[in-house]
């Protein structure tokens, strides 16, 4: 076994530096990476690029670093969910790189497989064509997409090993077991810190291997964007 | 004319027993309030989570269990749950049957704009451009016109594009059409009350007209 | 909840015809799905094209298959663990394609996730790269490789409930899971079979929207090939 | 002389702290046996475990559970189990950081073949051609002569190539060896009893030796 923990957010983020690419997991508020991003915000570490399917909200996930300018460039599926996000895109103030949501998790996905580009049908006909080159497989039409790696991966999971072994819960899964093979260096923050050996073998979502560090959270407000309920 | 609920209501017809379904934003989401009891189906949501159950009671409210609308869900026995990766790779091998979403615009080759409108701000195409991409059997549900009065089923989409060739079916608030492989828009049904006539002047694209045209049953 | 079940492995390939073109999960003869393979061994089929990481052994696994001459062709990474599979070979009998295990196991996974390209670097400069578009990425020359599909999936799985979800166990999982979304019927054998329900949807391996079919194996002898021991 | 238990002992010297290791059959696996206990490494097979323990007892004997050699296995704490191509996966993007395996021939430019003999019965080249196109950092374990005595270390491989370019290290029954970035063999020690001059006539390609030669310690 080796072991991947670190004291705490803070350390877990103590070398990041500022330019820095980061990927970070979560959709929507749902598996938000939550005690890294404050220790991100207390660092004040700026010119990031933040890779995540949303950019949260004004005062949650992301938009927190929205806020208080830290993020250069976002690459995501779906954002502006908040009012600082489109005043600083409208502005110029932050670049914006948006892809279709399958396709960006499998660019995750192929930056932890070493795959470094393969053909997917989404986008085709459309601007998010422009200037990539496209092949005809069994009469269908598909562009040639390239894989995204992060200099840090910042994912969130239920339970986790000293090992960096991950197991999600429910639809908080979402994008964190592909960006966490993507990191040159992954961090994991986790609701339940337990020994090697306390989690079963079959059951784990991401393997040790691709963890490099793990602490577990301190707090997890799990914020809810659309509280829906039946009567 | 059909309002929010009657369009949903007329998709619930389309869906048939063993379809696996993904519902997008908006009006698709209702539709799985009318698909009947003895039809057994199950919905994917793309961030993750194959069968999704209804609304979550007060005390059952979980964050770590939304849909694609990131609203609160429940799950039907049965169910499974995994990574985006892997939810994008059913979509796009075609395992899920069917995909309900909206549209802005639909042209009578079956391209579809549904994700910006230039001069507003961008929100994202989120995983519509896959699904879209990547489905065999797509409906829309849309707005025949504009408040405006405009065609939304156009010879040409004039909205930043989707995907092309690829809506099978279209519900609006006026008729049910079909897209012909051909191109052009094949009348099926017309909304209660709503003439044939009315539908020709409230659609751009070439329009197919055949025998007489029933009247949706609902 | 669809149900999958089927009464058994004679229903369950009832439809396979002569010339199909199956996946069989395992690894050596681990994670076999070996009632289904008697089962086609009573059928009689023939001519089959059988994609699986290996060929089994003489008198277990695919290897019986080749005993009665049922296949054309295998395609695999890791053959010849038997007699009669050289003789065939030799003889011309038999068409073998071999591929490396990482590019099987992606080529599989590809043909379920819709991406019918890929670059990877395996086999670079080999025999296995004739024929093949290379490209450069980064300096280092990769290999286009396309994406596998069968007719016919034939896995074997843990436990599995009616919808079609699946738990493997072990490194008995191995192929199976790429496999069981790769197929244009799957058809999956399990040790315990039950009710929707009864396994948590966090643990699923493979979503049944992947699996047409599903039944409760028999008998599993589970044949060990190395058996180590240490004392 | 070098027997295996030899080569295996002193390739185990190279296995430092933190690393994640793929073992080939026969040598490499033995490799196992040598690291020292305080060195904590983790043994990746890629069939689809990472934490391979030592073979089981009798009473702990599962099926289930077996190495990329078919050999039946246990897990270490903090084990986990994954698909195939989950597995190559993590070979490919380099999160394996040592590979060892063994070698019928390696060129002096670091090319190695060892999956297939022209005229001899062909097995497949299993995960070889993966391990040795994705592996940062590869040691071979071989025999430095065939037993005719010809040269295993070659200026251009004979057999078919497994992989370009990607030796990094060899241990023979000879000698230890690196492959230089700009070609040739470097040699670094010489077996108990080995002389520089055996080594020097028992390699073919570009053989490098400067300064003294130690004796491998071991």
């Amino acid at each position: 076994m080796i072991d991947k923990r670190v004291s705490g957010a803070e350390e877990a983020v103590n070398d990041i530096p500022d330019h820095a690419i980061l990927m970070l997991g979560g959709f929507g508020l749902c598996g938000i990476p939550e005690n890294t991003i404050q220790a991100l915000l207390k660092k004040g570490v700026k010119g990031l690029t933040c890779i995540s399917n949303n950019a949260g909200v004004d005062d949650f996930g992301i938009g927190l670093l929205l806020q208080t300018r830290q993020v250069k460039k976002m690459i995501a599926s779906y954002v502006g969910e908040n009012a600082e996000f489109e005043r600083q895109l409208l502005s110029g103030e932050l670049e914006v790189e948006l892809i279709p949501q399958g396709t960006l998790a499998e660019r995750c996905r192929a930056g932890g497989a070493g795959i470094p580009a393969f053909f997917t049908p989404a986008g085709v006909g459309t601007e998010v064509a422009e200037g990539k080159e496209t092949r005809i497989f069994n009469g269908k039409t598909y562009l040639m997409e390239h894989w995204l790696r992060a200099d840090f991966s910042i994912v969130k999971a239920w339970k986790g090993d000293y090992a960096g072994n991950l197991i999600y819960r429910g639809t908080a899964r979402n994008f964190n077991p592909m960006m966490a093979t993507a990191g040159n260096i992954t961090i994991a923050e986790v609701e339940e810190l337990v020994p090697p050996g306390a989690l079963d073998p079959n059951q784990i979502h991401t393997p040790g291997i691709f963890v490099h560090r793990i602490f577990q959270g301190k707090h997890y407000e799990k914020r809810i964007e659309q509280r829906t309920i039946s009567k | 004319m059909l309002d929010k609920t009657g369009i949903a209501k007329r998709i619930a017809q389309e869906v048939k027993n063993g379809m696996y379904i993904n519902l997008g934003i908006g009006i698709p989401t209702l539709v799985a309030n009318y698909i009947p009891q003895n039809v057994h189906v199950v919905l994917q949501s793309e961030n993750g989570l194959l069968g999704i159950g209804p609304f979550p009671k007060e005390q059952e409210i979980d964050a770590d269990l939304i849909n694609a609308g990131k609203q609160t869900v429940t799950m039907m026995p049965g169910s499974a749950l995994f990574s985006s990766s892997d939810s994008f790779g059913m979509i796009r091998s075609g395992k899920v049957n069917l995909t309900i979403l909206g549209a802005m615009e639909v042209s009578e080759r079956g391209d579809i704009a549904n994700w910006k409108v230039p001069g507003k701000m961008v929100k994202g195409m989120g995983g519509a451009m896959d699904l879209v991409a990547s489905a065999k059997n797509i409906i829309v549900a849309m707005q025949h016109c504009s408040k405006e009065g405009a065609s939304k089923l156009l010879k040409n989409c004039s909205l930043p594009i989707t995907g092309l060739k690829c809506v099978k079916k279209i519900v609006s608030d006026m008729a049910v059409l079909d897209v012909l492989p051909e191109g052009g828009f094949r009348l099926l049904e017309r909304a209660p009350g709503v003439s044939v006539e009315q539908i020709k002047n409230a659609t751009e694209g070439h329009l197919l007209v055949t025998g007489e045209i029933p009247e949706m049953k609902i």
